[in-house]
């Protein structure tokens, strides 16, 4: 692998680059593999890269139906936080978290962290005691997060309304070191890294059954045809379902859509990253200068990556109260996702009836920024069988009435 | 030099001067201009900086599609970055600058980045500023975000000056486009009756025909446009909007419709932008081309511009845009530009023709003395902020043997793709045209509506019909089938005879030369606004990033404000060539709406300030907010956190009327608690199954307090039930429960028990309800009945505690329930909402001997609290089973089914080590801090701190002196009297006793009473 | 955005004056059932990328409950009808059958 | 008794329509079977009019009855009427399985009137007001931007809008911004 900096630019520049070599290989697929993951998603490849990196384990092929990187990893509105209530999300987030602040480095890719902080606004007194609760159960959890009042706010986020007519802002749970990455980034470095283990990552590949032997998995068909493997990865979020029915068992899922929209760029007048449930909206502003702002989920099953226009403008009708400002901005664009929602609105990260076969998905709305820490974790699972990262995630928690709920302290998750 | 022609000009009125200013210069134009006319009429070139390395950049195009010239707009509170002066119509006062320069446009110190253009390739950032880490943020980001984004920020305390709405309209038939395709389609559709929503983006109708010329029915074309506009106009059943854009189409045919209405006078009175949620059977997308743009070096510099586009300023505004004009083309419609410019007096140099032989148009250019030069190329053009001279070279080959003439304008044309936005949004899917070099909509895949059936059609250019008379005979035919397909019968009228003058085929020609050299290929751009270039495309395809989004992303082509309109395809085109492929197989990105940028105020419409969202106000809702209220939501209701007195403070206020309540007379507005009415025979059985506990067992005029939970176990309402005869039940729910109970009631009503007969309704805002609460309640009622004799006798006899009665209570028709939440002496007073604030002054009045105050919901929480009452919200929060709050008394052993029975014996729920509810009190007496959680000994297997326990409620009890609170801790109503530790965030750890909830009143004797 | 045809009031309605349901033709597992039957009828979903069934309100509007069929990946409705039954009905399912030949869902065809 | 007060009291706002709060209204929510002869009767005697059919309103002045879902009908009558008119109906329907309730505080009233009353609305609710689609004697409930309301027609030129008595500020206040002067949308 080329190692990339400020020094190979300048001495590719001379002749005027055309010796870059591509960043990730772009191989046929082998009879067989030690571990299969499908899904070239930020999820897919984080696993298969702390597989090989933490475990070496290189034997790995990344299967993937598009292009790498073309899901939701590419889609999401990029925000990182770990500020979560529950002990098992703020154990995976945080992890993910502090991954993300080396990540650059640990992939030579520029995957441009900016840890700018991240506010929840809390405008009710319901919301105040939740993110309270939230800031009391960070600190036990070693995730530094702290609850501001409005003024403090103001200080950090200058555009923001104070007192909206109808929902004043009574302060906000600060995470100083959150913020957001370059989506595609993350995708791009860690397909570059594991290609460089010598893994392959196989676009444009379609996996069309998977074949098991006395409760086992031994391998994949595929449009490229069969490939054997000892163990399966399942990392296909909305398609989560579909993969699970080849292998045999079925999820507590649903696919819905997400939306998100950008506004056209402007010079810098917002620092970090805002969310505010009370009203359904958050935001941020990119590096190019773009507002990047999230909005919410259909209520209905959905697999067209187009969502209904309504969410859309509660979202900005939203964000214009709270940030008056850019009411003379213009939405440039907006696109949806789908997204796979469990019952608690929590991940899946287990084993699963089929052995050797793991599961991640159910990432909902807030994926993005576990990337590392699922990778870490569901990396940890499929070598040794056993991770803490991943225990509380596990599929039979349904069951057993166990939920890993985030909805209960005001927060949701995105 | 750019002037303003001495004739043409159709769509200007030279009578009609209009002052304005382009960074502070006054400048004139004319009424009818468009802010990009008028400042090249002024000469103004150069009009703002590209994004990445600062270059100069100039009016490239007439229209939407205008990726250069960008300006802040208006001031203050009307500030609009970003706003295109192609589609800005002109107006006295307007003033704009220019944008992403600094310390001006002439002098823009973020220029050096062009210097260094050769080290900024695409993606450059990724391989870069990787060390040392904290550099990032701290200093590679912060120069960055400076460099880039575009616009000036409007001001952060600004405040829009203006409104919006939107409007909901419904049609048979959509055309979006009022160019002659959307007129002619219209028409076609119109005459079978169908209902014609016709609705064009700029201010007049027409479109290109007029500039481009023809005859239909032997008239000239803009005579045809004339008639058939007015036409339309006198027809019932069709609605014509100018200067509303389609913005975007998405499923079930819904369509975006983006009125502005005052842009072009602002301070008018009405609102600034109107937005269309249009709902069409059908919907024809009348949407035109856009013409692209030629790759060769220095395409970039102002005064190169779209051929058509400096055929639209001469025709349309009168502006000439340069003295000494070069054309550059791969088909013939740019001769037009020639001829028009020839015609108008302007120096046409020559017409440099990439094609080895020209067509037929360009005889006429030869007979107007025009040099017309094929199979050539442009290999570069020289200069900086505006065109200086031009080389000159062969198409074929490398750029060599180049012959360098004086020009200072340059008219490029690589052939022309129409605008399929409209059709590809929701889902319509492209066939590539190999003659043409362009995709079109594919008609065997449109857009499929809720019928499954397609619901789009495209019609004119859009279609990919691109001379007049193909174009109407096209959309003519498309009108008609889009009135067949909203179920009506199209008339049999003939489709109007358009010209259709022969031109010769054009010839793709995605880069000039065709085998440009490198240094060529970096100066040779494909996306302006972005500075992407063509060896951009080739690096990303060379990296790997092989997927048209992966090369989108990682050169960020088609990301600029105008997503790709002019550099989309011809991306593309040097994509598929780099990864020797075809442009069909490579694929477009995704076309997302909106088609151009809209305002987020028209997005959020009416809904801003006062009518954001709704406040749900009670009938005593003024009385609160005359009388100091501090105001909190819950959920869409406004309710009085406490009545703030002059000089108090809220916590001080609060205290005043905890104490009161206790010692003399309190009042709180209970009328946002919901009400619902149950009837029927098999109400009981139906209440039995909503309630954890029974319900049908209740006794005519008795009350019971009552728990729901959901199916899967948690609690998710609680409130007093009251029996009012054999068949009705009065239900309570908590504030904002009432719509929320009422759907689940009615949800296993319809869905699940539906041959059971039960009505339920909502009477919620019915009455008027008001909590009379302290050891004087039963003293001011009876004054009120003993001053206007009302009849209820409110003795402990006649309505015991958990009783209701119905009477009235001075003049007042009431129904009174003998209920507590506070543990006082305390009715609840239903009165209707139309007497509510008659009754509550009777009150006040009569209460003022016994010491009366009203109290808010703060104090309410404290009395509850003080009783050790849970509250659902406090004390649950969505995982709290009833078991976890000592509640099992109100779980019936009798019945068989509940909602939530089943829940609670999974192995979690059944679990001994669950958290259970106690009272807690800190050994200080202090008050513990809100959520704070109780730790134990150790980490757990992710290194977090082992807890044990939380504060559910946590308040200071007046009453008690001292700090209350209740929690859930593991094994706590076993381990009475322990001192458990709640570390807080502010460093402190706090120490606190477990307790029994009940603070104050055990045995319950002042309710009692 | 959505338009359903309300069974009850006969309006099309569009999508903000509806709310969704969710799976449609649950059937109800209570006291007695097995852990594995309680577990499936609260989460085991119906996810399909195609022909579905769902349950919607009419909430800004006639307040009934009402079932559609509907294809989740085109978004096409076949059809939509009362909620009191509990499975549905054949003009219903004729009418998927024209469109989608060979259709299933759950234990409907 | 006092004298009772509506939720806004007869305010009223002049913009491109007239929009008023129009003061009490008596109105029982009904429930039950339509097609129930007792019901029919003693809607009979309580309005003088017919049970309505789908999405019906058969209203005129303050007294009239209005469809609302296939087993509920609104019943207007005189405000002062109410509890008499509504025992009445309790007593003709007996014993049949019905809910008859006084809901008249829980509204609010609205008329918007003039020539441009459907594009006002037409701001508010994403209903089709065009004359083809909508006149005197339809119904219908939907929402009018963030909260359930229904309307109906008096005239050509009148509606009247129903919504509860806690929305009615702001139901007044959307109304003022959706008929202010210079909004004209110039389509029905």
């Amino acid at each position: 692998m080329k190692h990339y900096s400020a020094f190979a630019v300048a001495r590719e520049a001379l002749r005027y680059h055309t010796g870059w070599e591509r960043a990730w290989r772009s191989p046929e697929p082998k009879k067989r593999y030690d571990v299969i993951i499908i899904g070239a998603g930020g999820h897919g490849l984080a696993t298969a890269y702390y597989l090989g990196k933490n475990y070496g384990i290189q034997n790995v092929a990344v299967i993937e139906k598009g292009w790498l990187g073309g899901g939701n990893t590419g889609r999401n509105t990029t925000i990182i936080r770990s500020n979560y209530l529950q002990d098992p999300s703020a154990a995976i987030y945080e992890k993910a978290r502090g991954l993300y602040e080396d990540l650059s480095q640990d992939l030579n890719y520029n995957i441009m962290f900016s840890p700018r902080g991240v506010i929840m606004l809390a405008q009710t007194q319901h919301e105040i005691r939740g993110y309270q609760r939230t800031a009391h159960a960070n600190a036990l959890q070693g995730v530094k997060t702290e609850w501001i009042g409005p003024e403090r706010v103001k200080e950090l986020v200058p555009i923001i309304n104070l007192d909206g007519p109808r929902y004043p802002v009574l302060g906000g749970l600060w995470q100083e070191r959150g913020g957001t990455a370059r989506h595609d980034a993350v995708a791009w470095g860690y397909a570059r890294a594991c290609s460089a283990m010598g893994m392959d990552i196989i676009q444009q590949c379609e996996v069309t059954g998977v074949r098991s032997q006395d409760g086992r998995v031994v391998g994949v068909d595929t449009t490229k045809g069969a490939i054997d493997c000892d163990k399966l990865g399942i990392v296909v979020a909305g398609h989560s379902g579909q993969l699970a029915e080849m292998a045999g068992f079925r999820l507590p899922l649903e696919a819905v859509a997400l939306q998100a929209l950008v506004s056209e760029p402007i010079k810098p007048c917002m620092d970090v990253v805002v969310m505010a449930n009370t009203v359904h909206g958050y935001m941020s502003q990119s590096d190019k200068g773009e507002m990047v702002i999230g909005g919410g989920t259909d209520g209905f099953n959905n697999f067209t990556q187009r969502g209904s226009f309504h969410h859309i403008e509660e979202t900005v009708r939203a964000l214009v109260e709270t940030f008056p400002m850019i009411s003379r901005l213009k939405m440039l664009r907006q696109w949806g996702g789908i997204v796979d929602m469990t019952g608690d609105r929590s991940p899946i990260l287990s084993k699963t009836p089929l052995g050797g076969c793991f599961i991640n998905c159910g990432w909902g709305t807030g994926g993005f920024k576990a990337i590392p820490g699922s990778g870490w974790g569901m990396a940890q699972l499929m070598a040794t069988g056993h991770s803490p990262l991943t225990e509380a995630f596990s599929l039979d928690r349904f069951k057993e009435g166990r939920f890993i709920d985030e909805s209960v302290a005001a927060g949701v998750a995105h | 030099m750019s002037t303003r022609l001495a004739k043409q000009g159709r769509l200007i009125d030279r009578s009609k001067k209009v002052t304005f200013t382009f960074n502070g210069t006054s400048m004139q134009g004319y009424e009818g201009d468009t802010l990009a006319s008028a400042l090249l009429a002024n000469d103004q070139m150069m009009v703002g900086r590209s994004f990445k390395y600062h270059r100069p950049r100039g009016v490239v195009a007439s229209g939407a599609e205008e990726p250069n010239a960008l300006v802040g707009l208006g001031q203050g509170n009307r500030f609009e970055p970003n706003q295109r002066a192609t589609t800005t119509e002109l107006f006295n006062g307007l003033t704009a600058i220019s944008q992403n320069h600094w310390p001006s446009l002439e002098h823009d110190i973020g220029a050096v980045n062009t210097a260094f253009a050769r080290f900024l390739p695409a993606g450059f950032y990724y391989k870069t500023f990787i060390h040392p880490k904290p550099f990032w943020k701290h200093v590679y980001e912060p120069f960055i975000r400076q460099s880039a984004g575009l616009g000036k920020a409007p001001d952060k305390d600004s405040r829009d000056a203006d409104t919006y709405e939107h409007f909901y309209a419904f049609t048979d038939v959509l055309v979006i486009g009022g160019g002659v395709a959307g007129l002619q389609a219209a028409k076609a559709a119109a005459a079978s009756g169908a209902k014609v929503l016709l609705i064009e983006q700029s201010a007049y109708w027409g479109g290109r025909a007029p500039v481009d010329g023809g005859t239909v029915n032997d008239e000239p074309v803009d005579k045809f446009v004339e008639q058939l506009v007015s036409e339309l106009e006198t027809m019932d059943n069709v609605s014509m909007r100018s200067r509303c854009m389609g913005a975007g189409v998405y499923d079930h045919g819904y369509v975006l419709g983006y009125e502005r209405l005052t842009d072009h006078t602002p301070g008018v009175q009405g609102p600034r932008h109107r937005l269309w949620r249009i709902r069409a059977k059908q919907i024809v997308t009348a949407t035109g081309a856009i013409e692209r743009p030629l790759s060769f070096a220095g395409n970039d510099v102002p005064g190169v511009m779209l051929a058509s586009a400096m055929r639209d300023y001469a025709v349309n505004w009168g502006v000439n845009p340069g003295e000494r004009v070069i054309v550059a083309t791969n088909n013939d419609d740019a001769y037009r530009t020639a001829i028009t410019l020839k015609q108008a007096g302007v120096d046409v140099l020559r017409i440099v023709d990439a094609r080895a032989t020209a067509g037929p148009l360009a005889e006429e250019a030869r007979q107007l003395g025009i040099r017309v030069d094929p199979g050539k190329a442009i290999a570069k053009v020289k200069g900086g902020k505006r065109v200086k001279k031009v080389a000159i070279c062969n198409q074929e080959g490398v750029g060599g043997a180049r012959e360098e003439v004086e020009a200072d304008a340059v008219a490029m044309s690589g052939g022309w793709s129409p605008v399929v936005h409209m059709w590809s949004h929701c889902g319509g899917k492209l066939t590539w045209d190999d003659a043409n070099a362009f995709f079109r909509p594919d008609p065997s895949r449109p857009p499929l509506g809720a019928n499954g059936e397609g619901f789009v059609l495209a019609a004119g250019a859009s279609n990919g019909a691109l001379v007049l008379g193909d174009v109407l005979t096209d959309a003519h035919a498309v009108g008609k089938a889009a009135a067949k397909a909203a179920g009506f019968k199209p008339k049999n009228i003939k489709a109007p005879v358009g010209e259709t003058t022969a031109e010769a085929p054009m010839e793709a020609v995605w880069l000039m030369p065709a085998n440009a050299e490198i240094q060529l290929r970096m100066k040779s751009w494909l996306d302006f606004q972005n500075d992407v270039k063509v060896s951009d495309v080739q690096l990303a395809a060379r990296e790997g990033y092989e997927s048209v989004e992966h090369t989108k992303r990682y050169t960020t082509l088609g990301m600029a404000t105008d997503q790709g309109k002019l550099s989309n395809i011809n991306g593309l085109a040097i994509l598929a060539d780099a990864l020797e492929s075809e442009i069909p197989k490579v694929g477009t990105t995704t076309f997302r709406p909106p088609y151009t940028p809209i305002s987020m105020g028209a997005i959020g419409g009416e809904a801003r300030g006062e009518v954001f969202q709704p406040i749900r106000q009670t009938p005593m809702h003024n009385w609160h907010d005359r009388n100091g209220a501090d105001w909190e939501p819950v959920g869409h209701w406004r309710r009085t956190y406490a009545y703030v007195r002059p000089g108090e403070s809220v916590h001080d206020a609060v205290n005043r009327e905890v104490k009161n309540t206790r010692d003399n007379l309190g009042l709180l507005d209970a009328s946002t608690l919901g009400k619902l009415i149950v009837k029927g025979p098999d109400a009981g059985k139906f209440l039995d199954i909503m309630y954890t506990n029974m319900m049908s067992t209740l006794i005519v005029g008795k009350c019971r307090y009552g728990l729901m939970c959901s199916e899967n176990g948690f609690l998710i309402d609680d409130g007093v039930v009251a029996r009012i005869d054999k068949d009705t039940w009065l239900c309570h729910t908590t504030t904002g429960g009432a719509e929320r109970i009422h759907g689940h009631m009615e949800e296993w009503l319809q869905t699940e028990w539906w041959d059971w007969k039960v009505y339920v309704a909502n009477v919620t805002e019915q009455y008027a309800q008001v909590a009379v609460v302290g050891p004087n309640a039963r003293k001011v009622l009876e004054k009120l009945n003993a001053q206007a004799g009302g009849g209820m006798d409110l003795s402990k006899e006649a309505l015991p505690f958990m009783e209701w009665r119905d009477g009235k209570i001075g003049e007042f028709d009431a129904r009174a329930y003998r209920i507590s939440f506070s543990g006082e002496l305390s009715y609840e007073i239903a009165v209707p909402a139309s007497q509510g604030q008659a009754f509550w002054d009777a009150l006040f009045e009569a209460g003022q001997e016994f010491g009366v105050m009203p109290y808010g919901t703060e104090c309410l929480h404290i009395l509850r609290a003080e009783k050790g009452f849970i509250m659902i919200g406090d004390e649950t929060d969505g995982t709290v089973i009833p078991q976890d709050l000592g509640l099992h008394w109100a779980l019936s052993k009798k019945k068989e089914d509940y909602l939530g029975k089943r829940a609670h014996s999974r192995s979690h729920m059944a679990d001994p080590e669950r958290w259970k509810l106690v009272g807690l009190e800190t050994v200080d007496g202090s008050v513990l801090p809100d959520g704070a959680y109780a730790v134990g000994e150790g980490v757990n297997a992710n290194g977090q701190r082992n807890m044990i326990g939380r504060v559910t409620s946590t308040y200071f009890s007046a009453n008690l002196g001292k700090g209350i609170a209740m929690g859930l801790i593991k094994h706590g109503p076993d381990r009475m009297g322990e001192i458990v530790e709640f570390p807080g965030t502010d460093g402190k750890t706090y120490k606190a006793k477990i307790v029994d909830p009940i603070f104050f009143d055990k045995d319950g004797e002042k309710q009692n009473v | 955005m959505l338009i359903l045809n309300c069974p009850y009031c006969g309006v099309d309605a569009e999508e903000t004056e509806l709310a969704a349901g969710g799976e449609a033709h649950l059937k109800r597992f209570g006291p007695g059932s097995s852990d594995d039957e309680f577990h499936d009828y609260l989460f085991m979903r119906e996810n399909p990328k195609g022909v579905h069934f769902e349950r919607w309100r009419h909430a800004n509007g006639c307040g009934k409950w009402f079932h559609a069929a509907r294809c989740t990946n085109t978004l096409e409705v076949f059809g939509t009808y009362t909620a009191q039954t509990s499975e549905p009905p054949q003009d219903i399912k004729d009418a998927i059958a024209a469109k989608r030949p060979g259709w299933t869902w759950r234990e409907f065809s | 008794m006092s004298e009772p007060i509506s939720a806004l009291n007869h305010a009223s706002y002049d913009g491109i329509a007239n929009v008023r709060e129009c003061g009490l209204q008596g109105m029982i929510t009904l429930r039950g079977d339509l097609s129930d002869k007792s019901l029919a009767k003693a809607v009979k005697d309580a309005t003088g009019q017919n049970v309505p059919g789908q999405r019906e309103a058969l209203v005129s002045g303050d007294t009239g009855v209005c469809w609302m879902s296939p087993d509920e009908l609104l019943v207007l009558v005189p405000y002062a009427e109410v509890e008499t008119k509504l025992a009445a109906m309790v007593k003709a329907l007996g014993k049949t399985h019905t809910l008859a309730v006084n809901v008249s505080d829980a509204r609010a009233v609205f008329t918007i009137s003039g020539a441009s009353a459907r594009e006002v609305l037409g701001k508010v609710a994403p209903v089709d007001l065009s004359s083809e689609a909508f006149q005197p004697g339809q119904i219908r409930r939907s929402r009018l931007a963030q909260v359930a309301g229904a309307f109906w027609m008096d005239d050509a030129e009148t509606f009247r809008v129903v919504c509860f008595r806690s929305a009615a500020d702001y139901v007044f206040k959307l109304l003022k911004v959706a008929a202010q002067p210079g909004s004209e949308v110039g389509v029905y």
